[in-house]
């Protein structure tokens, strides 16, 4: 799975991107986070900030809730603010 | 129900700048009475933190960018009449009163022209994937996003 | 009551075409965040009649012409926050797809831009004396006002 | 008085401008078209259309009440069709 990261999410994580294995018990968004979490702390001090948070599967918005798979790319960033 | 019409969509995220007048150019024709451009411009100063900017740089999520805006001119497109759509967005380092973004549309009649135009920049601002970061000699901070911004969203629904 | 500050208003009747990068370039600013444009184009077919057109003479009552436009102005700029106006009309004698009209405001937020440039093509339409007179080969038709246009008005009432 | 025409208003009575000395009994708008209408046909067939005529004095939009002087510039001309 790859991992995208932007904004301050990514200087705080220190990747832009990141390829895991997904563990096969992880099967949401949110199980994802929890276990990045477990990785190291620059993931706990990101994901505290649970309503910073906008999430992508494969470049579409999606919530904690949704399902992904070892083949999905997702994303985290901070709300959008181009324009 | 008739079905509309396909009209020529121009969605590009670059680092050059635009040419508001070749863009308005390309929107022009024969079916066309009235263009509604948006042009974003980058603010030398930052009135919610009083700062000082002395550059910005935008950083955007490739890909899903240019869905997000293909969707935003779909919906518009849907809603009302229109004849023609450019969304071009700038990304990199820019600098106080260089352009960021153009929004232009083409209708036949001009309240559709202005608020196709209006609605894009509105869901624009809210759902397209770019980030900017102010710099000045002192520090570099990530902008925060504006509660304004989905409040403007809101007169779409 | 703070006193709103002065801002540079345009107001420019002439039979030459007009450059909208030009424009848009006088209207940036350090304190502008948002420069939207309206730009009228001849179309080259009237759809009420079924006629086509070859070309178009546009009529002005000079004077009375540039004293409209600065009132529709005056009022745009008591009604909203915003930091320059530009209004170019043409006149004489215009071929399709040619720019008629050039309405182009710049606020430091875009909704300020998107309601005044707007309101100024609203009133724009049903208040300055301007008239058409559209030509083909077989005829010349004065165009005939549109009940619309009045109708686009009260939206601001 | 200076008295123009604009549009198809001018066409039919076949002149853009007119130098009128305003009698004493003419005060304001109506009356003056009462006596254009006396004058020939041509402002007859014109004035007929009291729904499409737009009138200014002194170029600002007046009613058909407004009352005029010598001095004044008057306008008559259709419903504006620019932008």
């Amino acid at each position: 799975m790859v991992i995208k990261y932007f904004s301050w999410i990514k200087e705080h994580i220190g990747k832009s991107e990141e390829l895991i294995e997904l563990p096969d018990n992880v099967k949401n968004i949110s199980e994802l986070i929890n276990y990045l979490n477990n990785l190291n702390d620059d993931y706990k001090k990101v994901f505290i900030k649970k309503d910073l948070i906008k999430i992508a599967v494969n470049k579409t918005y999606c919530s904690f809730e949704t399902k992904i798979s070892n083949n999905d790319e997702i994303a985290f960033f901070p709300p959008v603010t181009g324009g | 129900m008739e079905k509309k019409p396909i009209i020529p969509v121009r969605i590009k995220i670059q680092n050059k700048d635009f040419d508001v007048s070749e863009e308005t150019n390309i929107l022009r024709g024969n079916q066309t009475g009235a263009i509604v451009n948006f042009v974003g411009v980058v603010r030398g100063f930052d009135e919610r933190n009083n700062n000082l900017i002395d550059s910005m740089t935008l950083e955007h999520y490739s890909g899903m960018t240019e869905l997000e805006i293909e969707k935003i001119v779909k919906q518009s497109y849907e809603r009302w009449s229109i004849t023609g759509v450019t969304v071009i967005h700038r990304v990199g380092k820019l600098l106080p009163s260089d352009q960021i973004v153009f929004v232009g549309v083409s209708a036949k009649h001009r309240q559709n022209a202005f608020d196709s135009c209006n609605f894009i920049m509105d869901w624009l601002k809210t759902k397209a994937p770019f980030w900017k970061v102010e710099e000045n000699n002192y520090r570099k901070k990530w902008v925060d996003y504006n509660l304004s911004d989905d409040e403007a969203t809101k007169k779409w629904v």
